[in-house]
């Protein structure tokens, strides 16, 4: 019993439901949590891009040092990567935040001049 | 009509993800990566640290890490510049 | 070796398999505080899957992921029951 | 074998239907609660894909920080979805 | 000052139990004991504030609990009775869930406890035991609000709700 | 040894399969809160306990390590698991549910 | 978010607040020997300000947590990576002049905690930089919250 | 080689960055220290940046690597570079010029603005972190390291975007630019993890010549969402509706930047399509699909700028039809090159597209700095409530002039030069989209008198604000700008021998010494 490309699908399912919020969700604090999800995916697309079939973690404490390891750089992209998601979701919330106070509603469809 | 082009351009890019997933290599099998066995038989030697990921996060690409650093920098001077007082007379 | 990993790997499983009926409940809520209670026993289901797992996998520094994990999941239920709290 | 690939397919699962309530619940702080929920099992995906530097992040930052900014931005806006 | 100490004093007591069997010196390493006590005094700096509370008896109830009598009372407890009724307690639940007979409802406790600790080691008691669940403390009358899922009396005395947790909150903090 | 782990497993397991159970069966807030919280509460400390055991009489360091860790986790979630609980069910109070079927609820009457 | 929750989440939160700062600091120490590093332990001691946060309330906070001196902190925190990976000019940006030398860090035992080189250092500099920049965030947004509510 | 010129690729990033930083710092203890330090770091990012250029264009524009944390060579056997590596070659150099103009130009405009405002620290920083950003997007060689620069200058840009707090469209602008941006990164990682996947690298040499060998399918997949991120990010047509938001909300000096940022983006376009995948693999439907997406962004462009009322947002819009001439010219080159028989308009098509950039950057440029004085002045964006600023404001009339008939196509303007070279390619290529293009620049022009005639001629007006002369540093940065825009229309001939054409060499036919200079230091 084999996972074969389960992973990366799910991780483009992830991508795809995110996308989907962002494109058809009118609440401004769903579609930031549609970016939030497309960033859940592409981190779990990177990891698992770096895993190696009964590898070990890369950490050689208390472990033995022979074994097969799983691929160190995908991780540490996906760090760079988790730290530049928050950092994002922060700044997009605040910028809700003052939406909401310039116009008292989250409706994207309401607040006119976001239709573009 | 703008509806429709972006009911079109979703399944459009979730069909070319979704596609793009099943070409992958099977799970569990990556490519021979000559980087990253480097990194795992070099590391305990150049940079005398067990933890690989963390020699690669701040030795080996730290400049991704400052770059990364920088992004969360940019981050609180932009929300900071947000909720900054402002004067009246400058609105 | 005294207790093979697939035991370890079959409680978890376990574990896994009660963490459905969590999600569920998080799908059906029907109010705000049913969806806290699933992502609570979420948590605690996940600390435990963690700890059994790192035995599984015989690293033991998997273990520290258990910690914080039990640490700052409380943080995260607090904020929202927080919220829930003052705004009905 | 068929145990950790059951618990890998479990965890997919539950990723995906943790994604799916976050977008399709009304209420914005279910949404929130779900995409905490998802954040977690993505953690324990990371885990079993031995990433345990990302693990740790991840439950880091997704599961108490992102909520926590999540809640403070909607204290102050509305809760409902208005559709 | 002596809140820093405390504070400190704990910081490094959790840090030595995370790098516990690391080297030679005693069980651990001299780099972890140095950088263990670095880090305590740091985070006494910083948690100083929020680890004590402001008012003199809580804070020296907070400080009584360095006793090591008291900790090996707790872990009696912990081990003795309160694990006891957890498992009793658990079967009940296991009943209920099973049969689906339940008689809930929120009754009122009011426990001598005259400090904060002893109630939320006593709050926390009952809530960790499945059948009872402290729903609100009253921060004036100190009165607990405890969910009980087979309410046998609407005006129970703690003994009825809780067992022994009360008394042994009494011992441990006080 | 190998047995106490196996039983250790069996009661945390049973633990949280009736936890979860609980949370499909019983009818409001607080009722799942005493099944899923608690009882899931309970098999982990099993489990946990499991691992404990396991790790000490595997012996050498990283086991030990292993089992020290597991006790620390495991303090942390007896340490954060009821306050959270208490924090939820009096969020639910406080947001208006009220207990269904409750023969008495003190705290409505009083507040 | 001006009072806090309940007494019991308050007390426990008394020893969790510095129980997640001490594992956060040993996250970040240990960053080069077990999982975690300088963003994890600064998330993890962040987590412990915005559950401080929580608990207390901003007014029960008063004077624990300053935010202009978490500001400074992180641009300390940042001119200290910057200058460490200045540091290593004489051969190249980023260079580790530190791993193998002998010094503070430079032991040669990759499983001793004064081994890693810079290591160690860049993950204090960076652990610095995230816990205080993430809390200085997650205060800003709260009090700016806050100023909104009484406008 | 001496060590200024070793470290100068990564001094150009590291010396805003430590400026970013410090910023803060230096603000504490007093506005005119933060001034002169923030001019200080701008100035000695445009010298090194100058430096760097001449030194590169006198060693005979070959391209330079520098290696971060240790050096090119490998054990034996290699050959991957492990590090991550900065690579510059005369299209890198050449964008490296654009920015440091920008960047010139904008801090020297901002450092004294009328009174002191609140946030000038923050601005100061933010616009540093941007800078940093376009830097290390031009001059970085690794691809995940393309995607850091990207995020930095995405979150540097809508803080930007949304700095006039109490402006409720600035807020929503900056929303949709954030989530916009966000996405286009996302895209790029996705593409990085797929490439990564397939190859078990991230240098783009190397990844160049992985590709070379094979075109699997996870390649075109990965080509399309690279190609679709950076054209997000670059404002082009289907996704270009964030583009005038952003420009018309921006602080004036922050405007320039972000169109500096736009063309960072079109860089990285390019250089996925001509260094990382390279003509040998790209279909030639890609170019056609290129060409078509350019000549739409210049349509929309013009005739949205058409009834724009707005003054910024009719300048933005003006911008992003300018991008479309970028794409087109590049288009066509890509066209030219493509094709069975390489045809030598091609290499002109591209010189004169690289050649519309800096030329673009300085009119734009000028336009929006000229309109942040008008609007301060007249209190409004809106044209009709504009008009007669001529009588008060000579040189910004002169300037705001300069630029706009620079920017239609005006003959003695920059603008004239490499729409000529433009127009001259792509009729050879296909006569109807240079006829198109050509009657676009005319509406342009249109456009821009009917702008230049509301706002400033017609009676005086009573200016709201209180009357002040403009700051001499506005002057200043305004002057730098026309004189690139007068020098480049006077001598296109020199400039484009001197700078264009290695710029464009390197895209024609760069693309194996780019991956030598790399590859060849592996494995030795």
């Amino acid at each position: 019993m084999t996972l074969g490309q389960v992973p990366f699908v799910v991780s483009a399912l992830l991508v795809v439901i995110g996308l989907y919020a962002l494109l058809f969700k009118r609440n401004l604090i769903k579609m930031v949590i549609g970016v939030s999800i497309i960033e859940t995916g592409v981190n779990l697309f990177l990891v698992t891009v770096g895993y190696r079939a009964g590898g070990q973690a890369p950490i050689y404490t208390y472990s033995d040092p022979t074994t097969l390891r799983v691929l160190p750089t995908p991780q540490a992209l996906t760090l760079t990567s988790i730290v530049i998601g928050l950092a994002t979701t922060a700044l997009l919330l605040s910028f809700v935040v003052f939406i909401h106070r310039h116009y008292q509603t989250l409706d994207a469809e309401k607040i006119k001049e976001l239709k573009g | 009509m703008k509806k429709a082009l972006t009911v079109a351009a979703f399944l459009l890019v979730a069909a070319f993800l979704v596609v793009a997933a099943t070409t992958m290599r099977p799970f569990g099998e990556p490519s021979h990566s000559e980087m990253d066995d480097y990194f795992l038989v070099n590391c305990q030697t150049e940079v005398v640290a067990n933890n690989v990921v963390t020699a690669v996060v701040f030795d080996y690409r730290g400049f991704d890490t400052l770059g990364e650093a920088t992004v969360l920098f940019a981050a609180v001077v932009g929300v900071l510049a947000l909720f900054r007082t402002v004067r009246e007379d400058e609105r | 070796m005294i207790v093979s990993s697939v035991a370890f790997f079959a409680v978890a499983a376990v574990l896994s398999l009660c963490m459905i009926i969590s999600v569920v409940r998080i799908g059906l809520g029907p109010t705000v505080a049913d969806r806290v209670v699933g992502l609570d026993t979420i948590n605690t289901m996940v600390v435990a899957t963690m700890i059994v797992l790192a035995a599984a996998f015989d690293q033991v520094v998997f273990v520290d992921v258990a910690i914080i994990y039990a640490l700052l999941s409380f943080v995260g239920t607090l904020y929202v029951a927080r919220y829930l709290e003052k705004s009905p | 074998m068929i145990a950790e690939t059951i618990l890998q397919i479990v965890t997919l699962t539950l990723i995906i239907c943790g994604a799916v309530l976050a977008v399709t619940l009304r209420d914005l702080l279910s949404s929130v609660i779900a995409l905490a929920a998802a954040s977690l099992l993505v953690s324990l995906e990371f885990y079993l894909l031995q990433a345990p530097d990302v693990a740790i992040a991840e439950a880091g930052i997704g599961a108490a920080l992102t909520t926590a900014i999540y809640i403070i931005a909607l204290r102050r806006t509305r809760r409902k979805e208005q559709q | 000052m002596l809140v820093f100490l405390a504070t400190s004093i704990v910081a490094f007591a959790a840090y030595l139990l995370l790098t516990l069997p690391s080297g030679t010196v005693g069980l651990w390493s001299v780099e972890e004991l140095v950088a263990g006590a670095v880090l305590a005094a740091l985070t006494g700096l910083i948690a100083r504030n929020v680890g004590f509370p402001a008012e003199r008896k809580e804070r020296r109830a907070m400080l009584r609990m360095f006793n090591p009598l008291r900790w090996v009372l707790f872990l009696v407890y912990l081990f003795g009775p309160f694990l006891f009724a957890m498992a009793r307690a658990n079967l009940d639940v296991a009943y209920r869930v099973i049969t689906g007979k339940i008689r809930p409802g929120i009754v009122k406790l009011m426990p001598e406890l005259s400090t904060d600790l002893g109630r939320t080691l006593m709050a926390n008691s009952i809530t960790l035991t499945p059948g009872t669940l402290s729903v609100d403390i009253d921060e004036d009358t100190h009165a607990l609000y405890v969910h009980w899922i087979n309410v046998s009396n609407t005006e129970p005395s703690s003994r009825e709700v809780c067992g022994s947790f009360e008394a042994w909150a009494r011992r441990i903090t006080e | 040894m190998t047995i106490l782990i196996y039983v250790l497993f069996g009661i945390g397991l049973a633990a949280s399969v009736l936890g979860s159970v609980a949370l499909v069966r019983f009818p409001d807030v607080y009722t799942r809160l005493h099944g899923a919280t608690k009882c899931t509460t309970f098999g982990s400390i099993f489990t946990t306990a499991a691992v404990i055991v396991y790790g000490f009489a595997r012996g050498g360091a990283a086991h030990q390590t292993l089992a020290i860790h597991s006790i620390i986790a495991l303090v942390a979630l007896l340490l954060t698991n009821p306050t959270g609980s208490h924090a939820i069910a009096r969020a639910a109070h406080r947001s208006g549910v009220k207990p269904v079927g409750a023969v008495v609820d003190r705290l409505e009457e009083e507040s | 978010m001006s009072s806090g929750m309940s007494v019991i989440v308050r007390t426990v939160t008394r020893f969790t607040y510095a129980l997640i700062i001490v594992f956060g600091f040993y996250v970040i120490m240990h960053g080069h020997l077990t999982p975690g590093g300088g963003f994890q332990g600064g998330a993890v001691v962040a987590s412990a300000f915005a559950l401080a946060l929580v608990a207390f309330g901003t007014a029960g906070l008063k004077g624990a947590l300053n935010r202009h001196l978490l500001q400074s902190l992180e641009e300390v925190g940042a001119l200290a990576f910057l200058g460490l990976a200045f540091a290593g000019v004489g051969t190249a940006f980023f260079y580790n002049i530190l791993a193998n030398s002998g010094s503070v860090f430079g032991g040669s035992d990759p499983a001793a905690l004064a081994s890693g080189g810079v290591l160690p250092l860049m993950n204090w500099a960076v652990g610095l930089k995230v816990m205080t920049g993430i809390a200085s965030i997650l205060i800003i947004m709260v009090i700016g919250a806050r100023k909104e509510a009484t406008e | 080689m001496n060590a200024l010129l070793h470290h100068a690729p990564v001094l150009l990033v590291a010396v805003p960055l430590l400026g970013a930083f410090a910023v803060p710092l230096v603000g504490k203890l007093g506005s005119g220290l933060r001034r002169f330090f923030v001019g200080l770091i701008a100035l000695l990012t445009t010298a090194i940046a100058g430096y760097l250029a001449a030194s590169f264009y006198a060693a005979g524009a070959s391209p330079i690597v520098y290696v971060l944390g240790g050096r090119l060579s490998l054990p034996s056997g290699m050959v991957a570079p492990i590090r991550i590596m900065f690579e510059l070659d005369g299209l890198s150099v050449f964008m490296m010029l654009i920015t440091a103009l920008a960047a010139l130009a904008a801090v020297l405009y901002t450092s004294s603005f009328w009174k002191e405002r609140s946030g000038a620290t923050l601005k100061d920083s933010l616009m540093l972190l941007l800078i940093v950003g376009i830097f290390g997007m031009e001059m970085t060689g690794d691809l995940f390291n393309f995607f850091v620069f990207l995020e930095i200058t995405s979150i540097a840009a809508c803080s930007l975007v949304g700095f006039r707090v109490w402006n409720g469209r600035s807020q929503e602008a900056a929303f949709k630019v954030m989530t916009l941006y966000t996405l286009s990164g996302l895209f790029v990682l996705l593409a990085v993890g797929l490439l990564y996947g397939q190859y078990g690298g991230l240098n783009i040499a190397y990844l160049a010549t992985m590709i070379g060998s094979g075109a699997a399918l996870v390649d075109k997949i990965a080509l399309g969402l690279l190609l679709t991120g950076l054209a997000m990010k670059a404002g082009a047509v289907p996704m270009h509706m964030w583009a005038p938001d952003a420009y018309g909300e921006a602080p004036g000096a922050a405007s320039i930047l972000l169109v500096a940022n736009s063309q960072a983006s079109l860089y990285g376009l390019f250089r996925v399509l001509f260094t990382l995948y390279g003509s040998a693999y790209s279909p030639q439907s890609l170019a056609w699909i290129l060409i078509g997406l350019a000549v739409l962004t210049i349509i929309v462009g013009v005739t949205m700028a058409l009834v724009q009322r707005d003054l910024k947002r009719l300048i933005a819009f003006g911008a992003v039809s300018q991008i479309g001439y970028m794409m087109l010219a590049v288009g066509v080159g890509f066209a030219a090159m493509t094709a069975l028989q390489p045809s030598d308009f091609g290499f002109v098509a591209l010189q004169g597209g690289l050649f519309h950039m800096i030329n673009d950057a300085a009119c734009i440029g000028l336009l929006f700095l000229a309109a942040g004085i008008v609007i301060r002045r007249a209190g409004t964006r809106d044209l009709q409530g504009m008009g007669g600023i001529a009588h008060d404001l000579k040189w910004t009339t002169a300037f705001f002039m300069l630029g706009a008939f620079a920017l239609a196509g005006m003959p003695p303007l920059n603008g004239f030069a490499s729409k000529l070279m433009i127009y001259e390619s792509t009729f050879r290529l296909s006569p109807v989209l240079a006829i198109v293009a050509i009657l676009a620049s005319i509406l342009l022009l249109a456009v821009f008198l009917r702008a230049f005639q509301a706002a400033f001629l017609g009676p005086r007006t009573e200016p709201t604000d209180v009357m002040r002369p403009v700051p001499i540093s506005m002057l200043v940065s305004m002057g730098l700008l026309a004189l690139v825009v007068v020098a480049f229309g006077l001598f296109p001939g020199f400039f484009v021998d001197r700078i264009v054409t290695p710029a464009a060499q390197a895209l024609w036919s760069g693309r194996d010494a780019y991956i030598q200079a790399v590859m060849s230091g592996m494995g030795g």
